[in-house]
């Protein structure tokens, strides 16, 4: 499989572990990710938020990079995804759109034309490389690892509204499962981390994010996965501050699930990926260790 | 925890809330639904039945008190614009699409909210975390840049290069959709 | 010669119902104990078919001649229970109810010990009827392959053509000059916003070219005299009176819209605030213009008040005309206390037909419930759709509507949600008013001799199982007269009604009351009080005596209760018999119960 | 012909019979009676449901002129109006109805055991079983899916009517037309997760509610929460559950007609069996359109005391100590958002096509409207013929359209009078 690699913002910014486990995984799978070049912002709900026009603008243009290079986008975060799976269903559907965008897109030589699908890591593994050939790809299973899943707003809902398929969040649940651990049912799994309000209200986003840890706690979870940048960094050091200012203690590790699965098949992580988390995964990789 | 008040206190709690509050009604604008209805992603405002699942749902509405995305809607049917536009009623909301995923109307609340969130922009109503985002879109073609000590990393990691981005570009299909000027209007 | 009693008892668990109260073994075996009874059992269920099997088997292995079953209440299982005593044999009047259930386990839940007690004494005292039951028979009586339908709206000209394509000749009356009814004054009909006259036209045009009916506009009802299968009309017009008989009857004379008394919502004040009805009427004739703003307010008049029971008492033994005088006097001032059921499709009909006329008209529709019931909820949408905007207001702060300086109207409301008080400059005003029952009503049903419902309308015979049915047979409704209905509702039930008449013009015969009451000509002296009394017209003084029409005769007793000379008597509820029971109740040892 | 034996058929039945057509009522399960029967009482006059119902049953079976075929299936039609030929496979009982009695002395003995449909599932049946004791025919009938083979029932017969090796028969009909009465199903509400149901013990339907309030019910009438067998004191219901829904998923975008009023009778027999108890209906509009049911609902609130808080809640989580659950809703009148605590909560599912009604409607050759109820000719002036003369529905089976027990009787009687009048014209011409 190749694929055009859209790495957005956050990723390279803060996440570096992320993008690591996912080439990893990629080579190991035979997975070839081709740089985008010169592509922009995916143009986030806070875009969004400000400029109809120029959301669809700014997303579209990534998507005309990816129909020039004949490939299908690979997206590592949700809210790229979100953007760019709305924003080329929009314009596939929806002419009058199209025509306006593509009057914008003129300006800087580009047209878009509909040729192009967008992927999240977890479905293409699921949806193109088959769960199967994953399965065949562990080498260390994570036996009896308690895993919370959090799929993400972005990954799920926009897919299930105006796609009519819940799928999106059954494959991330069998993805993990096939790493060994147990992807447990709790409270509001569904749930809002409360990345979105961070820079907007900072204490309301803190207070989404405990409701959704109160759950995950209560449920009895080893550790959280997530494929959400987001969300991880909402949730992984959200739980300093919500020490802070709660004086309530989860001690959940979080992981990407790159992070999980490139374990599972037999890739340790590095000192620094280790040291990446603020909520220390020692814990994690001892279970492992025992076994 | 609540207890259930008996029917008669609900009753008397309507009876003796008719206050005209601190909304301005001279303000009425009869025509704000027309207008958010009919702004891109706006359409999910007229399906509001005002049965509340969205509220019940939503998790900012457990926090914060006066985010209620139910009333928002009926706040726009009603016409008060300036309350919705003005205020910060529409920059509660996370955009979880919980209320979208539930909405038994399968009307676009939360595709609605960034409808509202258009007009109140074009009105000069924006947070600061967002013209943060926006700027920084404008000016390097991402919300979140790298810093120097990540690119180092990168490198030190065995990441590859860099990740390119074509700011022109950016900037030139933002100008031409006034981006600009809607970010940039306050500094 | 008269044989021997032999009384079979057969007591009900009716699974729990019964069974979790009452000790009903128990009850089987002191029945064992009583006068004349021959045998006794019990059964889970005694109409199941396995019970009405075990009756028919006891009668035929204990040459029973009596049958008493201790169960529920008669107005639901009498029929059957006679009915299977007929097929084993025994005459249907030789059989006796003890109700267990409502006046025993039901009411006395908590107490079974006493309740059992209680069920003990009730089966004593219908076994001591039972002895003295004497089998009746019913009396048949032809049927005439006519009906009458009395009102050529949209439900009575349905049944008329309905009956008529099966053959049966009717007469369909009108009081109007022209057949069609309510629905032909309106503009549209949801939810297909078709014309309405493309509902009404085909069937006036059918039912005048029809040969089995016989319409007669500007008629009404002057006497019905008669009973089922023979009811003998007069009708009466300006060309003078006629004379018809019929089989049936189906009472179809609609309802009106009610209308607000002046000063409600300023209506008959400000020439502007209209009702429904009135707006459609401007709709129809396309003379609203392109007005800024129209305002409707729902449940004007409906859901109000309520009818005291005083009103509905006093209507029997009161002047009519008076009496619907006050009561349609004081539902003017407070309103009907039901819910008109058509009046939210209604307004969101008009709305829509303004907003697609006039898309820049600021409709606003101000209401506590929406009932937008069935699929008429797309209807809904449509109109929000379209920007209709709706809007919940607290219904018992009523909108006070002023007009301003520059002949505007303003409506000033609460919204139930914000609890903000809001004003609506506004061109018009339309209130959303209720079906309300017709005038004309009262005076059929004292005339047929239909109760009248709390609501106002005609009363069905069972509000769940029999809808088209009235208390009086032969005689149904259709449409509108039982309650609000919309058109396709009307439809229904008066292809519904015609149904059920034709059942009985089809069979040609039927079989009425066995239950009537029997002048005594050596004791009666002929005062008449029983002829004023009677509610249904059975007794007719002839040659200074009274003499009862035994197909009249509903059995109520009023007669033989008001007979100064006791010289009438209820068959199947002779004295001697009632007697017997009060008998058996107070003298449980009374060896034979009288 | 008629298709379903619910209250729409029997009345449709009967009227026909008694107007002197010959009717063959074909009911696909044991016993007639549809889902009137599953009822506690009906609304409003509180009528028990069962005892209006069954003489309307006996009286249409004993009819000599209608042909019961229970537990039969219509599997194809051939033929117009006037001249139909139905083909009809009877579906073996293993029971020869000729000899069978109902004594029940084989379900006694019947060692397997399997959920009882008629009680929504909440208590158990034999596998040799009658549906219910009223029911019409009075015959048993061996479910093979949970029959263990062993023979018993065949031993202890007294009738000797047990016959393991029936098998299917297939008739052939003659008939003039046909009346689809099939009625309707629940909706499943654990389609919408966040009401828990199936994943929390103490959320149960409507109709799971009915069969518990029914004094011949599993529970003897006694009115039990799922998950601790004590009283519950605090009820709450929910409206709306999967109607008045455009979600794609779901897609059932009308207005059931009936939740509102059977909520609030439910609401009212909880409060005559526990007068102590607290009873709740969450709800967005309260339709209580029809003869005497704003009246019933106002006798509600001012007598009975039941609160109404207009509100669609958005989710119910579980307090997994208790099992009470906690429903999460936004009072519309203060304009907060709560959450309350419940010892049971009743979902009010919406009223949707019957399973197999895509089939039925192949069968027959008639059209489906877009919500999959049997379309009529014509919305306002033919609402009960279907897109095929000849062929006419009645009952739930045309969707919405029917409000409640006595809308669907109207429109048994009127279908009966159509098929009279159509078929009386052919005599003619």
């Amino acid at each position: 499989m190749k694929y055009a690699f859209f790495l957005g913002c956050l990723i390279p910014a803060r996440e570096p572990n992320y993008e690591h486990s996912v080439r990893k995984i990629a080579s190991e799978l035979g997975i070839e990710l081709v740089e985008m070049e010169g592509a922009n912002c995916c143009a986030p709900f806070s875009i969004q938020s400000v400029d109809y026009a120029s959301w669809l603008a700014l997303a579209a243009r990534n998507l005309c990079i990816a129909e020039e290079m004949g490939l299908d986008i690979l997206t590592l975060c949700n809210d790229c995804y979100e953007s760019l799976l709305m924003t080329n269903t929009i314009l596939k559907e929806d002419k009058e759109t199209r025509d306006k965008v593509n009057e914008v897109l003129a300006d800087v030589g580009l047209e878009f034309k509909g040729k192009t699908n967008v992927k999240i890591f977890s479905d293409a593994l699921y949806e193109d490389i088959g769960l199967e050939k994953v399965k065949n790809a562990i080498k260390e299973p994570f036996n009896g690892l308690r895993v919370a899943v959090q799929p993400g707003c972005h990954l799920t809902k926009p897919k299930r509204i105006h796609f009519e398929e819940i799928v999106a969040a059954a494959a991330l649940d069998e993805l993990v499962e096939a790493t060994g651990a147990e992807s447990i049912a709790y409270e509001r799994k569904e749930a809002c981390c409360g990345g979105p309000l961070r820079g907007i209200n900072d204490e309301v986003a803190l207070h989404v994010a405990k409701q959704k840890l109160d759950g995950v706690k209560t449920a009895g979870a080893d550790c959280i996965v997530t494929v959400c940048p987001f969300c991880y960094n909402e949730l992984d050091m959200g739980q300093l501050e919500i020490k802070r200012h709660f004086k309530q203690e989860y001690d959940l590790p979080v992981l990407h699930f790159a992070e999980l699965l490139r374990m599972a098949m037999g890739m340790k992580l590095e000192d620094w990926e280790v040291k990446a988390h603020r909520i220390p995964i020692t814990k994690i990789l001892n279970i492992k260790e025992t076994k | 925890m609540i207890t259930i008040l008996n029917t008669e206190k609900v009753n008397l709690l309507v009876a003796h809330e008719i206050t005209n509050g601190d909304s301005d009604l001279s303000a009425l604008d009869a025509y704000f639904m027309h207008e958010v209805a009919n702004m891109p992603r706006g359409r999910g405002v007229l399906a509001c039945i005002q049965c509340g699942r969205c509220t019940s749902s939503c998790l900012v509405a457990r926090v914060v008190e006066e985010h209620n995305p139910r009333k928002l809607m009926e706040t726009i049917i009603l016409g008060l614009r300036s309350d919705v536009l003005r205020g910060q009623l529409p920059w509660h909301c996370l955009s979880c699409f919980t209320c979208l995923d539930r909405c038994p109307q399968g009307g676009d609340v939360g595709e609605a909210m960034f409808a509202i969130r258009n007009l109140a922009v074009r009105e000069g109503n924006i947070p600061n975390g967002i013209v943060v985002q926006a700027q920084s879109l404008f000016e390097t073609g991402r919300v979140v840049t790298p810093s120097r000590m990540a690119l180092v990393n990168r490198k030190k990691y065995g990441l590859g290069k860099e990740p390119t981005v074509d700011v022109e570009a950016v900037k030139k299909i933002l100008r031409k959709t006034s981006f600009d000027k809607l970010i940039y209007r306050g500094s | 010669m008269k044989e021997e009693p032999r009384i079979g008892v057969f007591v009900c668990h009716c699974g729990v119902n019964i069974g979790g109260v009452v000790n009903v073994p128990e009850v089987a075996e002191y029945a064992k104990k009583l006068p004349y009874v021959a045998y006794a059992e019990h059964d889970l269920y005694t109409c199941s078919e396995a019970g009405l099997a075990a009756i028919k088997k006891a009668i035929e292995e204990y040459k029973l001649n009596r049958v008493v079953v201790a169960s529920c209440t008669p107005r639901t299982h009498e029929p059957l229970f006679r009915a299977t005593c007929k097929e084993a044999g025994v005459n249907p009047y030789l059989y006796e109810m003890a109700n267990i259930r409502d006046q025993c386990s039901w009411v006395h839940m908590h107490e079974p010990e006493k309740a059992t007690i209680k069920a003990k004494d009730l089966v004593r005292m219908a076994v001591a009827k039972a002895a003295l039951l004497e089998p009746q028979t019913e009396p048949e009586v032809e049927v005439k392959d006519a009906s009458l339908v009395i009102g050529a709206g949209v439900a009575g000209m349905t049944a008329a053509l309905s009956m008529a394509n099966q053959g049966f000749k009717v007469y369909l009356i009108e009081r109007d000059k022209e057949p069609g009814g309510i629905v032909q004054r309106l503009h549209k009909l949801y939810p297909t916003l078709a014309d309405s006259s493309e509902v009404v036209d085909p069937l006036v045009e059918a039912v005048r070219s029809h040969k089995n009916i016989e319409l007669m506009t500007s008629t009404t009802l002057k006497e019905v005299s008669g009973y089922i299968g023979n009811f003998h009309v007069t009708l009466t017009s300006l060309s003078g009176d006629k004379e018809i008989n019929v089989g049936t009857i189906i009472v179809a004379i609609g309802a009106l819209n009610y209308r607000p008394p002046t000063g409600l919502y300023q209506y008959g004040v400000y020439d502007r605030v209209l009702t429904q009805e009135e707006l459609d009427g401007i709709l129809k004739k396309g003379s609203l213009e392109e007005p800024d703003r129209i305002v409707m307010i729902q449940c004007v008049g409906a859901r109000k008040g309520e009818i005291r029971p005083s009103e509905l008492e006093a209507f029997p033994k009161s002047d009519t005309a008076e009496l619907l005088r006050k009561i349609l006097k004081a539902r003017k001032e407070e309103g009907w206390p039901y819910c008109s059921r058509i009046c939210c499709m209604n307004a969101i009909k008009n709305a829509i037909l303004v907003k697609e006329k006039s898309p820049r008209t600021d409709v606003v529709i101000l209401f506590g419930d929406l009932r937008v019931y069935k699929e008429y909820e797309d209807f809904y949408r449509r109109a929000r759709d379209l920007e209709v905007r709706f809007i919940r207001h607290i219904e018992e702060v009523p909108p006070e509507i002023t007009q301003t300086s520059d002949g505007k109207l303003e409506v000033m409301a609460y919204d139930a949600l914000s609890g903000l008080e809001v004003k609506f400059p506004a061109d018009w005003v339309v209130l959303s008013t209720p079906l309300r029952p017709r005038r004309g009503e009262v005076i059929l049903a004292r005339m047929l001799k239909i109760p009248i419902s709390t609501d106002g309308f005609l009363m069905e015979a069972h509000l769940k199982l029999r809808p088209v049915d009235t208390n009086v047979d032969g005689v149904f409704l259709a449409g509108t007269v039982s309650g609000p209905k919309d058109v396709s509702e009307s439809i229904i039930t008066g292809e519904a009604a015609a149904a059920r008449a034709s059942i009985l013009m089809g069979n040609r015969k039927v079989s009425t009351e066995a239950v009537t009451a029997v002048v005594d000509k050596d004791l009666c002296i002929g005062c008449g009080l029983c002829e004023e009394i009677c509610p249904y017209g059975g007794p007719k003084i002839e040659e200074r005596k009274s003499k009862i029409r035994e197909i009249l005769c509903r059995g109520c007793g009023s007669c033989a209760a008001e007979c100064p000379r006791r010289a009438i008597t209820m068959r199947h509820f002779g004295d001697h018999q009632v007697l017997a029971q009060v008998t058996a109740l107070l003298m449980p040892e009374s060896p034979k119960g009288g | 012909m008629v298709i379903g034996g619910g209250i729409a058929g029997i009345q449709a039945s009967s009227d026909l019979a008694n107007r002197g057509f010959k009717v063959y009522l074909v009911e696909k399960s044991p016993s007639i009676g549809g889902r009137m029967a599953q009822l506690d009482k009906t609304f409003p006059t509180m009528d028990c449901s069962m005892c209006i119902l069954a003489p309307k049953m006996i009286e249409c079976a004993r009819h000599p002129n209608v042909q019961l075929l229970t537990y039969s299936e219509v599997r194809g039609v051939n033929g117009s109006v006037g001249n139909f030929k139905v083909k009809v496979v009877r579906k073996p009982r293993y029971v020869d109805e000729t000899k069978c009695t109902g004594c029940g002395i084989c379900s006694d003995n019947c060692p397997a055991e399997a959920p009882n449909e008629f009680d929504e599932n909440l208590g158990i049946r034999k596998a040799i079983y009658m549906p219910f004791p009223q029911a019409v025919p009075r015959l048993v009938t061996v479910d093979k899916d949970n029959c263990i083979e062993c023979g018993l029932c065949e031993n202890v017969c007294p009738a000797n009517a047990v016959n393991r090796e029936q098998q299917p028969e297939e008739i052939v009909l003659d008939v003039g037309a046909i009346v689809v009465a099939t009625g309707f199903d629940m909706f499943d509400p654990s389609v919408i997760p966040q009401y828990g149901y199936k994943r929390f013990k103490n959320v149960i339907t409507a109709m799971e509610l009915e069969r518990t309030l029914c004094a011949s019910g599993p529970t003897g009438g006694h009115l039990i929460r799922p998950s601790d067998g004590k009283i519950p004191r605090s009820i709450a219901f929910i409206q709306c559950v999967g109607s008045r829904d455009r979600r794609k998923w779901i897609d059932h975008p009308y207005c059931s007609s009936i939740c509102c009023k059977y909520a609030v009778k439910d609401a009212v027999l909880i409060k005559e069996h526990e007068p102590d108890s607290r009873v709740t209906i969450f709800y967005i509009d309260m339709r209580a359109f029809g003869r005497g049911f704003q009246e019933f609902v106002n006798r509600a609130k001012s007598e009975f005391g039941i609160l109404f808080i207009r509100s669609n809640p958005g989710e119910i989580s579980e307090n997994p100590n208790t099992n009470n659950l906690i429903v999460w809703f936004e009072d519309l009148i203060t304009r907060t958002v709560h959450n309350a605590t419940f010892d049971l909560v009743v979902l009010c599912p919406t009223l949707i096509p019957r399973k197999g009604v895509e089939e039925l409607a192949k069968i027959l050759g008639v059209e489906l409207d877009n919500y999959g109820f049997f379309k009529s000719v014509d919305a306002v002036k033919k609402p009960l013929d279907t897109t095929v003369p000849g062929i006419f529905a009645c009952g739930y089976c045309l969707g919405p359209k029917t409000g409640d027990v006595p809308d669907s009787v109207a429109q048994g009687s009127a279908t009966a009078g159509r098929i009279a009048e159509v078929l009386a014209g052919m005599e003619v011409s």
